[in-house]
């Protein structure tokens, strides 16, 4: 699938909430198919301490209206430059990158872990799954009941599950902690969020012997595979993120 | 029209717009985005003689207006180039610049050596520049000694055109363009990065993993184009531009101090098409500054007042 | 209550902001912005024996998250500071340390005689790194023997503290870090400007009348603070840091990588206020980390794994 | 008058033609006595082609509403971010600065002369004059009728005559060869514009023995006399554009 440098209008910039804000892009051309897991890079105009393109998932599809959406958190400059876009304004983005999540076998129980912005593609690929057939269980980490995002879309993919650190609602604890680890048994786990949230989850597979696919938020400087600056040590050596991933498979790496 | 074509020896090059090594890839990372045969040449990634695994994660950070980076010449040897990379990418029609690399001097003339039997590879790009080996790289370049000894082997060992890459980690840029202008480059590239660094403060540690990393991208903009200027004047051979360039402007400010053609690095991250970009913007000058050929341009700030 | 004083040997400092040589004039020019007493200490621009009205307009030119400045040493000499400047700015309760220029070693001898007679100034800081003056300046300061002999001179005239500035213009910033601490400098500042060139293209001239000029902020930040992390790992007296310093982060980074204090430059001019800023900014971090003394971060990232 | 530095409403951006526009600012504190001639140092957020602030006249002074006005010319990066400013959004100014346009003599002819963006001094100046009891010429000089700006205010102090380059609206040509130079005969000229500009006024008002001030526009760092880039040289030595300055009496210039 080629890779293109467009501009592309904002229609909406939803806020969720103070962290959470999802922007709804309108492209000129007819879309590509994406394939989930897959992200843009996005040139934040303007400011000296956003040199470099920044990488976002791809939140979610319409193919009909011929946009996408993007769920971004304000971690820093970038994105908080970001969340003040308006209506109208454009964005400069190099789309679609990176691999894919794969599907799962047949019958298989599937549960996706997201914590942060790591749910951000997992809307996408819950669609996805459940276009295929499949009836996904859903968890989601937050700091507290304020950081919740919406969970309308994600309820009509499957049951929903909560940690907050601090209890305020769901279990509380980090979402590794959850009691959905002791009962439930899933045969395919798929997890993005912070890395020692991935690397904990990456454990309990591993020692489950459940399968597992995580999305890798390294840093990145291309996105296209020219700078090799988000390598991640792998059974086969260093791989790139942005072209080799940034879904992997917990066999390849050596977590 | 414009005749933007200039010549190293007796090579030429159809415009002098090239991408710098490290930051293009072999090319094809690129056919999405531009076609690749338009460019004066690029400047393959940075090769050594073996496979190399280059420096551990993080291995990137950003800073005011450029980045820092601690690849360490990640690269899977030249006999992988020769075999799977070089197939693939000699039907570019253009100049490819193979960058090499070794930590002892023989390293270098061995690659020279595989190079030089290379049909569509008409010019190494001799890197002493790298600041991110503990080995070789930024130690042939910031030593005259060095950068003489690993010259002229090279020189001795390797026939088709040969550039220098230096490194601005240096007191005076001017006596090493001097050394390896008399032991026979035929041009000379500048800058590489500059030793920098970085530290997070929240996790209070360094943000690279090998604590120091080269520098590039707008911020050293200034700093290469003073050395540029100061070996353009100072050797006969061509000086190849580079450091910070994002824009056509910053592209004709190397040209206007001396360069004869410039390498765009960092910004083909930003944006991949940002060397085809400048190679149209720079005709779109030319024409509209009213000149014919990129030559009278070159080196403009000299020879007026 | 968090302790942010520190020493340079018997000189002590009651925080670790500075503000920088030639871009916070003598003090009262800020003010209205800021009260001057606050800081650990100010540097008053760069002052030589005889009057001097510095380079031609233009000096200045913006560059990307940095500027180049060539004001070379404008100045009205020493007798003019001592009978007119001095006496206007003696009430501020902050170390006022001024820094010296000179194009022969006997010229930054005398300087720091007579400076050693005022006794509201504690301490001096030998400029051995302007590169905007034709001679003296960066010359001593890219060349050891030269380094060594100037702070060899002034140390012998002058019984006050002496700080020597350094030129990050050099292959190996250490080594000039050890011959001045060897020959009994007090501590050491770093970096001065490092030397750029910007050229109007449309114009198709240099941007500045002396064609190069010292680059400074945000750009050279991070050479900055490789340069001090460096030299901080490699001597045993005081290292102040500066070079881009915009924020209490950008300070804090050279803290952590060693320097004891830092100076505020450039950031002056963009946020008079910028100095106190950082000043309140560092000891809110201390707080927000548990740290009582601002002696248990400088250096940080060299004591971990 | 101390100086201050401040975070500035703008409660007006009106956009004049492709080149001009003006802010309208509202200060939290009284605003204090402005003196004609003065500038302020903006501080323009974002871009790492702005790092510097940007010196711009005082253009107009509300006291009543405690307001004051900026003309600006978009030149470039900085005074294009400028122009996209919007009702309700803040700017850092460092003001007052820089001294100012001495009163003439009782009873002398005066003539202002701007070019491009000089006109903005021009007319708080001409407010001023005219509140002592002066009725000034105005002699305007643009590029085409397209960058006139709006005359009325000007047109309220006393006449005011043109030139364009192109002849397109009042005289043809440039500023310094319009007829009022050979007919009129005035005892003040007070200018501001491009240096060739100013240059050339300077030498006709010492050839006729017109004593003349001229507002320079030298590159400038800081503002406030503690860079020591915007020198010019005079007379006495170098001296600084924005503490000793901007306004100068040609008598002091080496011009
Ligand atoms: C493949 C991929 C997909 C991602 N998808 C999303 C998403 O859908 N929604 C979302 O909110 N975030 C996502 N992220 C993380 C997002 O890229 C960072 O939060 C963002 O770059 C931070 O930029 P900033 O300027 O706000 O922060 P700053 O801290 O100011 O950034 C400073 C530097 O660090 C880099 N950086 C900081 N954090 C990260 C990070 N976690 N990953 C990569 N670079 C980082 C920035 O690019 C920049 O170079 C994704 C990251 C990757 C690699
Ligand atoms: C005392 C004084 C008063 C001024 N008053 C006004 C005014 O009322 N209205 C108005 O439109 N302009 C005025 N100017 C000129 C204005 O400052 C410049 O047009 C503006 O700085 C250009 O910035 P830029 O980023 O758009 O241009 P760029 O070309 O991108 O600027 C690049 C660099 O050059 C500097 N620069 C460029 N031109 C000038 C200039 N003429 N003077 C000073 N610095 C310059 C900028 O500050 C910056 O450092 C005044 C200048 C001075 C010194
Ligand atoms: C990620 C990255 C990798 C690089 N790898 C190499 C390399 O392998 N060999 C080399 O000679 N230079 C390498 N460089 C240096 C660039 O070729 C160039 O000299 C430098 O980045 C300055 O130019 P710029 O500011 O336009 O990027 C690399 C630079 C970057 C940013
Ligand atoms: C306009 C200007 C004038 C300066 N004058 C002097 C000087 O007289 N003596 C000196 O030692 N350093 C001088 N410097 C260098 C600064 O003190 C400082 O070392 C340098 O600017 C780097 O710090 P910064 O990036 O925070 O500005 C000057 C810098 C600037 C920008
Ligand atoms: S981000 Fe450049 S190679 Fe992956
Ligand atoms: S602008 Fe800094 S002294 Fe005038």
């Amino acid at each position: 699938m080629a890779k293109r440098i467009e501009d592309l209008k904002i229609i909406e910039n939803k806020r969720l909430n103070n962290d959470f804000f999802v922007l709804e892009l309108s492209a000129n051309d007819k879309l590509p198919v994406f394939k989930p897991g897959q992200f843009v890079q996005v040139r934040v105009d303007g400011s000296p301490k956003t040199f470099l393109r920044r990488p976002i998932s791809i939140h979610d599809v319409d193919y009909g209206r011929n946009t996408f959406k993007l769920l971004i958190q304000i971690t820093g400059k970038g994105t908080k430059t970001l969340s003040k876009l308006s209506n109208g304004d454009f964005l400069n983005l190099i789309y679609p990158l990176g691999n894919s999540f794969g599907l799962p076998d047949k019958n298989e129980k599937i549960l996706l872990v997201g914590g942060g912005c790591g749910v951000a593609p997992l809307l996408f690929l819950g669609k996805y799954l459940k276009s295929n057939g499949y009836v996904p269980d859903i968890l989601f980490g937050f700091r507290n009941s304020e950081r919740i995002i919406e969970l309308e879309e994600y309820l009509e993919i499957g049951k929903v599950f909560l940690t907050t650190e601090d209890g305020s609602r769901g279990e509380k604890g980090y979402i590794t902690s959850h009691s959905i680890f002791s009962n439930g048994t899933y045969d395919k786990i798929y997890c993005c969020g912070p890395d020692s949230m991935m690397r904990a989850i990456a454990g309990y597979c591993k020692k489950n012997n459940i399968a597992c696919e995580v999305s890798l938020e390294n840093l990145m400087a291309c996105g296209i595979g020219a700078c090799l600056c988000c390598i991640v040590d792998t059974v086969n050596g260093n791989l790139c993120t942005c072209i080799d991933g940034p879904v992997f498979n917990i066999t390849e790496l050596k977590w | 029209m414009v005749n933007l074509g200039f010549s190293i020896g007796d090579l030429h090059f159809k415009n002098p717009v090239l991408t710098a090594s490290g930051t293009f890839g072999y090319g094809p990372e690129f056919d999405d985005f531009l076609d690749v045969s338009r460019l004066g040449g690029i400047v393959v990634k940075g090769t050594t003689l073996e496979p190399r695994e280059g420096n551990l994660y993080p291995r990137m950070a950003e800073t005011p207006s450029g980045m820092l980076n601690a690849v360490g010449l990640q690269n899977k040897g030249i006999d992988y180039f020769e075999k799977n990379i070089y197939p693939s990418i000699s039907g570019y029609d253009t100049n490819i610049i193979v960058n090499i690399n070794g930590s002892y001097v023989d390293d270098y003339v061995t690659l020279a050596e595989r190079i030089n039997t290379l049909d569509k590879i008409p010019a190494v790009e001799l890197n002493i520049s790298c600041p991110n080996v503990k080995m070789g790289g930024m130690a042939f370049g910031t030593n005259l000694d060095s950068a003489r000894e690993v010259t002229r082997a090279v020189r001795a060992a390797y026939s088709k055109i040969l550039i220098v890459k230096l490194s601005p980690n240096v007191t005076n840029i001017v006596d090493f363009a001097k050394v390896v202008e008399e032991e026979g480059a035929d041009s000379i590239s500048l800058i590489n990065t500059i030793l920098g660094m970085s530290i997070d403060v929240e996790k209070m540690r360094p943000a690279l993993s090998t604590i120091t990393g080269g520098l590039s991208g707008p911020a050293i903009k200034p700093v290469a184009l003073r050395m540029v200027w100061q070996v353009a004047k100072a050797v006969k051979i061509p000086v190849i531009g580079m450091g910070g360039i994002m824009t056509t402007s910053d592209a004709l400010e190397f040209l206007l101090a001396g360069a004869s053609a410039v390498q765009i690095g960092t910004a083909s991250f930003i944006d991949p098409q940002a060397s085809i970009k400048i190679l149209e913007g720079i005709e779109k000058y030319l024409i509209e500054k009213g000149f014919s050929e990129i030559k009278e341009i070159v080196g403009y700030i000299n020879r007026t007042k």
